[in-house]
């Protein structure tokens, strides 16, 4: 098919509804054919386009005042048959008007946007929107497969099959039956006895050595000295959750400057 | 009488003649053993150019083969088989706007079309295997973009975008550049600076709130 | 090159590519618009004669004829594509245990590695070659016991089985250390073995994608 002057084509395009591309067409029955497809419009961008259509010129050459008058009457008759309008049909209608009045007035000030790039910036709108809108009817009407191109009706189909080759080796084997055998062997578990310091001992040792003084002290000097290294773990940690629970109880007080800092604990006096 | 195809250039053929689904020159050397694409690139145009005058073609859609009917046979086989999915006006034109401005957002097509875009009208282009997402636009909003797919190439014909019918024109006349780009050269001499702000208050004027009139019909839909 | 072929060849040429059944000369005479069985005929064995060296037949059988693969271009349409994999863990075990005490029944190797054993590792070994079904243990239940193949001994570069490290020499090389297997328990694809090999039975079948991770598989067939 002859896919050049797209731009200039006005005939009625191959495969595509009827309903919208015979409404430029009837002349006679304008109005009624124009009213009855209210509903068949899709917004308002879309009926300027079509009547910008019935200009019969290029949609570079349409006269916007033209056009802006046939909207307006359009919406006035549709107001006058009491057809429901959409809102934004009349929201285009009162910029329109509006559009007009500027076009025609006299100007003082330069108004930014003039009233020209306003229109010019509608007609490039209709434009774009016209050449997409004869572009997808073009492209519709092309040879389409399944419509009027095919492809083999009962192909074979290429299958692949894939054909699992197992791998492994000779140590992978034996480890696997070292492990099964380690894995069942009767085992032996020993459970080491550990010196630990409990909860309730450092909450005596802590509310004990708070007694002593009003001052700050370092939460490290609660802890026993000299004990081994376990222990000393051990009593930290019961210490540390210690403070915190005489804090709650609001016997004591805790500060910590910094991160990581020394945490320092004092009484509360009561 | 022809003569016998080499070995090659036969098993091109056996291979995109069983083959379900178009096939490139990779796809192809790759299951015909490793062949060098060139030989089957080479393969390819002996078979289309000995196809040429036959009932079936070898074409090439979107760097994809595939064996089909010839366009003139329409008429034969047309008849019995309407399984082709009719679109809606809405669909077929936000198609449109996608081939030929692709990848573009939704904000894009609604743009040029005035009217929002019902829920429904991407869905069944995706669908149909004809469009796809394509990332997001790196604007705020991070918006989807659309582009169309090989199948979409391969349903209407075409060997690449640029067979897109008018598209050298459209091109041309600059009907694919936004509507502030072409005001920019309409009007020149016109200050910048307001530009963006009139744009958009002009765009929400003219878009509005148009409800879109979609009847998907789902004739094909089998 | 060939001539262009006249038009009624072509048209069933176009006919039988785009059907999907085999056609009689009396169906595509009468889809051709009535035309004389005779000149479809003509058409048909001028057609079979044109694609006789090709990578494609026009064939009859049963008085209805198609387009079909050349015989010597069959290979193209099914090929088989040898995929490695790595023998999963659970299904290493059970080999090993089937070659250190063969012929053993199932009950036998579960009761040794202290899990169930899913049927599909002793099919996934049996698929492999490497074990075999060695008849019947001779207790209540009659259960089939196993034993491994010659083609075990040759993939395992084993002489014989008696080349298989004893106990001692296990101990000695420290693999019957309990921290190996302690931290192999930590791992979690132990703990799900029976649904990793569920799927490796799944594997076998569909033989999806080439992960050796027997947990990835267990997680999508899950």
């Amino acid at each position: 098919m002859s896919e050049d002057a797209m731009l200039d084509t006005a005939l009625p395009l191959p495969d595509v509804d009827e309903s919208w591309v015979g409404i430029a067409a009837g002349e006679q029955e304008e109005d009624k054919s124009l009213y009855l497809e209210l509903d068949g419009w899709e917004g308002p961008l879309d009926l300027l386009l079509d009547l910008a259509r019935r200009q019969k010129v290029d949609l570079r050459q349409i006269s916007i005042l033209a056009l802006v008058d046939q909207y307006l009457t359009y919406i006035e008759r549709a107001e006058a048959l009491r057809l429901e309008l959409a809102a934004d049909y009349l929201v285009m209608a009162a910029w329109l008007a509006y559009l007009k009045s500027a076009l025609l007035l006299p100007r003082d000030e330069q108004e930014d946007p003039s009233p020209e790039e306003l229109a010019l910036r509608l007609q490039l709108r209709l434009q774009r929107l016209g050449a997409m809108r004869e572009a997808a009817a073009r492209l519709m009407a092309r040879d389409r497969i399944g419509r009027d191109i095919f492809r083999r009706g009962a192909p074979e189909g290429l299958r692949i099959d894939r054909k699992i080759k197992w791998r492994s080796d000779a140590f992978s084997l034996i480890q696997a039956y070292g492990q099964v055998k380690a894995r069942n062997e009767p085992r032996i578990y020993q459970v080491s006895d550990r010196i630990i310091m409990t909860l309730d001992s450092a909450l005596d040792r802590v509310s004990a050595m708070l007694g002593v003084t009003l001052d700050w002290m370092d939460l490290r000097d609660f802890l026993p000295k000299h004990a081994e290294p376990s222990l000393r773990k051990s009593a930290l940690a019961s210490s540390f959750v210690a403070a915190l629970e005489l804090a709650r109880l609001g016997r004591a007080e805790i500060e910590q400057e910094e991160t990581y800092g020394a945490m320092r604990i004092r009484r509360i006096a009561q | 009488m022809s003569d016998a195809p080499d070995e090659t250039v036969r098993a091109i053929e056996a291979t995109l003649f069983a083959s379900e689904d178009a096939m490139s020159v990779d796809a192809l050397a790759g299951h015909l053993g490793g062949l060098e694409p060139a030989i089957v690139r080479a393969g390819l145009t002996e078979l289309a150019a000995h196809y040429e005058k036959r009932g079936i073609r070898l074409v090439e859609r979107g760097k994809r083969w595939h064996f089909e009917t010839a366009p003139d046979m329409a008429h034969l086989l047309r008849k019995e088989r309407e399984q082709v999915r009719r679109l809606s006006r809405a669909a077929t034109e936000v198609l449109a706007i996608i081939a030929y401005h692709e990848p573009v957002s939704r904000a894009e097509i609604e743009s040029i079309r005035g009217v929002q875009t019902a829920k429904g009208t991407l869905d069944v282009l995706m669908e149909a295997g004809w469009i796809k997402m394509a990332g997001r636009r790196e604007v705020p909003g991070w918006p989807i973009i659309y582009a169309t797919t090989p199948e979409f190439l391969e349903h209407f014909g075409l060997a690449s975008r640029k067979d897109l019918p008018g598209m050298d024109e459209l091109k041309a006349a600059g009907l694919l550049d936004p509507v502030d780009d072409a005001l920019d050269t309409a009007m020149p001499g016109e200050e910048e600076e307001v530009e963006a702000e009139t744009s958009e208050e002009n765009d929400a004027n003219l878009a509005a709130t148009g409800t879109e009139d979609e009847n998907i019909s789902a004739e094909s839909a089998a």
